[in-house]
């Protein structure tokens, strides 16, 4: 067991050193002069001055990785252009508003698909199950972005029932110390602002959710379909065992299994599209001030937000790989 | 069973007609806009802003689905709109699915150190979040159809690449793949003859979602004005005008919106369609 | 003596259409006896036994018969006293050793959970007679064997495990598909002979599922020869193996292998009595019509 | 007496044993094959009988050259095969044939059964080629227009034996090729082959687990065990006077189907 995750962990450094790479080529050699490119509107000479010398750009471009790779690996991602504050500062205060709504929308996807794909695999071969392969099969296709767009549309303004914009009312007192808003609400008791503050996800949550939802429930009714016809299911049934027993306890152990490596790739598929779904509900976490910094050309901004989430991406997948291995019994003494 | 699986196809062949159904009202759109579009997308006329769609009260004639805050009229938007989305649907879904489905197949069935660079470049790839690599490309590259279609096949190679690759190695550990060998047929030959049919199923199906997933990408590009330029319209542009003004304004959105999921979904079900009818396996 | 299992007048077809799956099946077994049931595949063996079990997959649907267990029609009792009854007085033997052990649960909760859930033993009473019938099918060092998964045990170990996990309970009738087919002949042999022991040991009514008439010729007393769901001949094994009454049957015979007689054996079915064979299901089926219309 | 038709010298097959393959080095090897000789004369039916791990299926692999040995020989009328690349093996190849286990899984799914057995025929050739390996293994030409899934296992392979006879080889390795059928079928491929083989002057290696079938279309018999041959001798001898302890294992286990025989 030791010896499968020190080699995930090799893999997963071979991963990031490319990251890192390619975060370069496109950054700093693709625009040519990537000077002109860090310039907000409005830079000045010494702007210019400074920033050549803070790059080191009269070096080679071996050298310049070097450096760069190096304050990179010390936490220094440089200063914001437009927002004059250190990079990491920004994108960590930001981050726990991005987690806060991925978690929800996993959560939300585990429990929506979770519940459709036990229910299908209950009622296999109904009508029931059916409609849920109809739904599953909108779901699938059907992207976060539009999702958030409808919803809008539907629970916004035909029927408005949640706010569509920010984190939480702008009106509200907030007595917290960290950017964790929700957890922190619940720590002290303040449900109001719980409650203030889930009115304001739920939408995006939701939009977040769906696709995962359709493809968490197809996924584990496809494998629990295969695994209440395994023979070590039939002899629970003729064991004495009911169905839902047979369902619950013989065979989602093992079904489960296949849908959790999947959930890892599809959760960084909801954690990329947190960028979209922010700016689509004014939600301000690291995506909507990632695109703010695109379209205000902060490089040294964006170089901090790709490589922050490019570090979650393969952390996500490397817990969910060690997870597997834990869980299953296979691997656990190999 | 048997019965069941007549009334199973003959849903599919309705989703399957449904869906060619739309696009080829979308083609139609694309193709004749100019014809189609009973005005001017781009004609501003501030005395004629925000009218609603013909079924609400105070609407003007000639102006079926309203007119957005500037006066333009959303219909005719929405006409020349399907343009940008049908030619980023056809160019960057192939151009993808060529490169993605090539690199997959070569993994897959060749194995050893290509499959392992190809592999390494697909997870290095995965740990970028989509729309921002987008986004950040053409920040870089400026903004322009060109670069729409070449953000889409940057970001999204791996999503062919990745499913193609296991197929491929699924296929070519079957005892055919071995019959051939043993037939004396040479390694692309094998390749070519009698992994690729058994593939392209999956291709197929990936190339119809893909097409679906361009316009989306395109659509979200727009929405955050990164795409072509601001003179030509997209439904994306006008999801993004509408999202502003959603109070007053809500149809400038929901029409383009409505647009994208019908193309979305019926991308989908085609490649459902599709798969249905022609695999020999399932006919 | 009345047969322990008796199947009577017992239809199947599949659901929602008139294809019949089964056709008026009879078959007992009674106490401490071994009926085989044989046939090709698709003749229906195993989905008597599963009928009889109650695990039928659900697009089988039995349309007429009764399966009588002790005298009691499984087929009119309420589900969750059908199921009671036959957790607690029947068991099965799997007939992939492979798949039929839970892969992430360990060997001893597999055999020892349903005593106390099911049967509402104590459990130290269920543990101390796992241990004993584990040693009773000869696996070594029991105790340890409790702790471990199933894949760390051999395909004929698991099959062992298997077959003390169907006569833990001492049930009355045990249904065994195929338990055997997965496995190497010198293993086939250890295992049926195992199975024969303790079937005659606990006195269980065996319904023994096989594909292979070598197989019945060695532990079967008796056997029923399945052609498309129909019972095409029922006889003892004494009195088949010496000249076959029904011309598939006989044919199925000539058809396997024999090494001690290679040139009269291994001959194929002539199509002549596949022709009669089918002409008699479809005359059978003419003349029957389905109770529920 | 004339020269084998194969020759197989101390032969060994190794593979990485990828389970425990340590985070750097070399991956510990796997011996599947220890140290293999024998014949295959021209014409014979040699059966290559023992249990699941005996290394009966890497034998057949490496014998039509799917598999590389690691060491030893392999003659094939005369010439040396052993390490020969993929290229200059491919005019061999039409000489050395082979039917698989599994007729679903070596049947392209997505081709014809005309497609299928005229693929490596060149194209002068093709379709009386086609037709006349059809009616050899006593199918009608319409099945060409046929896929694989739409035909019964028997079926299915016989079209296995088609496709290999339609190359006109002078050798055929079967590969347990009954092991999936029902006893009826089995009867009619088995019946089949022995009457190919005896018609076209083939050489075969049949490959099985169950001695009963070997006996009855075998002339020579090898016995092999966790990679060795225990035993190799003439059919008859073998089964009336195996020398052996695995063979006499082997012998005693099959269920003979006759309840008169002790067991």
């Amino acid at each position: 067991m030791a010896r499968i995750f020190a080699l995930r962990l090799l893999t997963t450094l071979v991963t990031l050193l490319g990251v890192a790479v390619i975060v370069f080529v496109v950054i700093r050699v693709v625009p040519g002069d990537p000077i002109a490119m860090m310039l907000p509107p409005g830079a000045t000479e010494a702007d210019i001055a400074r920033l050549r010398t803070l790059y080191g750009l009269d070096k080679s471009i071996g050298g310049q990785f070097v450096i760069w790779f190096g304050n990179v690996l010390q936490g220094d991602f440089g200063s914001s252009i437009t927002a004059r504050q250190p990079v990491l500062t920004l994108v960590l205060g930001r981050l726990p508003a991005t987690l806060e709504l991925s978690l929800l929308a996993l959560l939300m996807a585990v429990l929506i698909g979770g519940t459709l794909g036990v229910t299908g695999t209950r009622l296999r071969g109904t009508r029931a199950e059916a409609g849920i392969d109809v739904a599953n099969g909108i779901g699938l296709s059907v992207p976060d972005f539009l999702w958030g767009l409808a919803l809008i549309v539907l629970f916004g303004v035909v029927w408005p029932l949640f706010p569509i914009s920010g984190r939480v009312s702008p009106r509200l007192e907030l007595p917290f110390s960290t950017n964790f808003y929700l957890i922190e609400s619940i720590l002290r008791l303040r449900f109001d602002l719980t409650r203030n503050l889930l009115a304001h996800m739920l939408m995006p949550a939701l939009a977040l959710a769906l696709p995962l939802a359709a493809i968490i429930s197809q996924l584990l009714k496809q494998s629990l379909k295969e695994t209440v016809n395994l023979d070590y299911a039939v002899l629970a049934r003729t064991r004495g065992y009911s169905e839902r027993h047979v369902i619950l306890s013989e065979a989602l152990p093992n079904a489960a299994l296949p849908t959790l490596t999947l959930i890892g790739v599809q959760f960084t598929f909801l954690m990329g599209g947190t960028i979209i779904i922010e700016r689509l509900f004014s939600y301000e976490g690291l995506g909507n001030m990632a695109i703010d910094a695109v379209i205000t050309r902060d490089l040294p901004l964006i170089q901090g937000i790709v490589l922050l989430f490019a570090l979650l991406f393969t952390l996500v997948n490397l817990v969910v790989d060690m997870a597997y291995v834990l869980l299953n019994p296979k691997l656990r003494h190999a | 069973m048997l019965d069941g699986r007549g009334a199973l196809r003959r849903r599919a062949g309705l989703r399957l007609w449904l869906s060619a159904g739309w696009q080829a009202v979308v083609m139609l759109a694309a193709l004749f806009a100019p014809w189609l579009a009973p005005h001017d997308p781009l004609a501003q006329d501030l005395m004629l802003g925000r009218l609603p769609p013909f079924w609400l009260p105070g609407t003007e004639p000639g102006y079926w689905l309203g007119t957005d805050s500037l006066g333009r009229d959303v219909l005719s938007r929405l006409i020349h709109g399907a343009r940008v989305a049908l030619i980023v649907a056809l160019v960057a879904g192939t151009a993808t699915c060529l490169i993605g489905s090539t690199l997959g197949l070569i993994a897959g069935f060749y194995r050893g150190w290509t499959d392992r660079i190809i592999g390494r470049l697909v997870d290095i790839w995965m740990a970028f979040p989509p729309v921002l690599f987008a986004i950040l490309l053409i920040a870089v590259l400026g903004t322009g159809l060109s670069s729409v279609v070449i953000a889409i096949i940057v970001i999204d190679w791996t999503r062919f690449c990745r499913v193609v690759r296991a197929e491929a190695l699924n296929q070519s550990q079957m005892d055919y793949v071995h019959s051939a060998r043993v037939a004396g047929f040479s390694r692309p030959r094998t390749l070519m003859a009698e992994i690729l049919p058994n593939v392209l199923p999956v291709i197929v199906a990936l190339l119809t979602l893909e097409m679906g997933i361009a316009v989306i990408v395109e659509a979200i590009l727009s929405f955050v004005n990164l795409s072509v330029s601001t003179d030509r319209p997209t439904w994306g542009g006008m999801i993004a005008e509408g999202r502003i003004a959603i109070h007053h304004v809500w149809w400038v959105l929901a029409f383009p919106l409505a647009a994208l999921f019908l193309t979305v979904l019926s991308f989908a079900q085609l490649g459902e369609g599709l798969r249905d009818r022609f695999d020999p396996v399932l006919r | 003596m009345s047969a322990f299992l008796e199947i009577r007048g017992l239809s199947a077809v599949l659901r929602g259409t008139d294809l019949r799956l089964l056709r008026s099946v009879d078959i007992d077994v009674p106490v401490g006896t071994v009926r085989g049931l044989v046939g090709e595949s698709g003749a229906g063996k195993s989905m008597i036994g599963r009928a009889v079990l109650g695990v039928l997959p659900r697009a089988v649907e039995i349309v007429e018969g009764e399966i009588l267990l002790d005298g009691r029609d499984l087929l009119a009792m309420p589900p969750v006293a059908r199921r009671r009854l036959i957790g607690a007085r029947t068991a099965m033997i799997p007939q992939d050793p492979l798949t039929a052990l839970n892969p992430s649960r360990r060997i001893g909760r597999q055999i020892t959970d349903r005593l106390v859930d099911i049967l509402g033993w104590e459990p130290a009473r269920a543990r101390s007679r796992t241990l004993e019938m584990l040693a009773e099918v000869r696996i070594p060092e029991p105790e340890r064997v409790l702790r471990l998964y199933p894949h760390e045990l051999s395909g004929g170990m698991r099959q062992r495990i298997l077959i003390a996990s169907a006569f833990v309970a001492e049930p009355e009738l045990i249904v065994a598909d195929e338990p055997t087919t997965a496995l190497d002949v010198t293993v086939q042999k250890q295992i049926l002979g195992l199975i024969s022991e303790l079937q005659a040991r606990h006195g269980t009514a065996l319904l023994f599922v096989t594909h292979d008439l070598g197989v019945v010729a060695k532990i079967c007393d008796s056997l029923s020869v399945l052609y498309a769901g129909k019972v095409v001949e029922d006889t003892t094994v004494a009195r088949f193996f010496e000249a076959p009454a029904h011309p598939y049957s006989a044919a199925l015979l000539a058809a396997t292998p024999r090494h001690t007689d290679p040139a009269s054996s291994l001959k194929p079915v002539p199509p002549a009595v596949m022709h009669a064979v089918g002409a008699e299901i479809a005359a059978a089926d003419r003349s029957w019509r389905p109770r529920h219309g | 007496m004339a020269e084998a038709l194969f020759r197989v010298e101390a032969l060994r097959v190794e593979l990485p044993d990828m389970t425990r393959k340590p985070l750097f080095g070399p991956v510990p090897r796997l011996e599947i094959l220890k140290g293999l000789d024998f014949e295959i004369p021209r014409g014979a039916v040699l059966g290559i009988v023992g249990g699941s791990g005996s290394g009966k299926t890497t034998l057949g692999r490496t014998l039509v050259r799917l598999m590389e040995p690691t060491a030893g020989r392999i003659l094939f009328d005369g010439a040396d095969i052993t390490h020969l690349p993929d290229a200059a093996m491919r005019p061999l190849r039409q000489r050395i044939q082979m039917i698989f286990q599994d007729p679903m899984s070596s049947l392209n799914p997505r081709l014809t059964i005309g497609r299928i057995i005229a693929a490596p025929l060149n194209a002068t050739s093709r379709d009386p080629r086609v037709a006349e390996a059809l009616g050899h293994v006593g199918l009608p030409a319409e099945f060409v227009h046929r896929y694989p899934h739409e035909l019964s296992g028997g079926q299915r392979q016989r079209i296995g034996i088609a496709r290999a006879i339609a190359m006109r080889p002078d050798f055929i390795l079967a590969d347990e090729i009954v092991s999936g059928l029902d006893v009826s079928s089995q009867a009619q491929v088995l019946n089949l082959l022995e009457g190919l083989v005896r018609d076209l002057g083939l050489t075969l290696a049949f490959i099985s687990h169950d001695l009963s079938v070997i006996r009855r279309l075998c002339d020579r018999v090898i016995v092999m065990q966790t990679g060795r041959i225990v035993e190799e001798a003439p059919t008859e001898a073998l089964f009336e006077d195996p020398q052996h302890d695995y063979t006499r294992e082997l012998l005693d286990a099959i269920p003979t189907p006759d309840p008169t025989v002790r067991w």
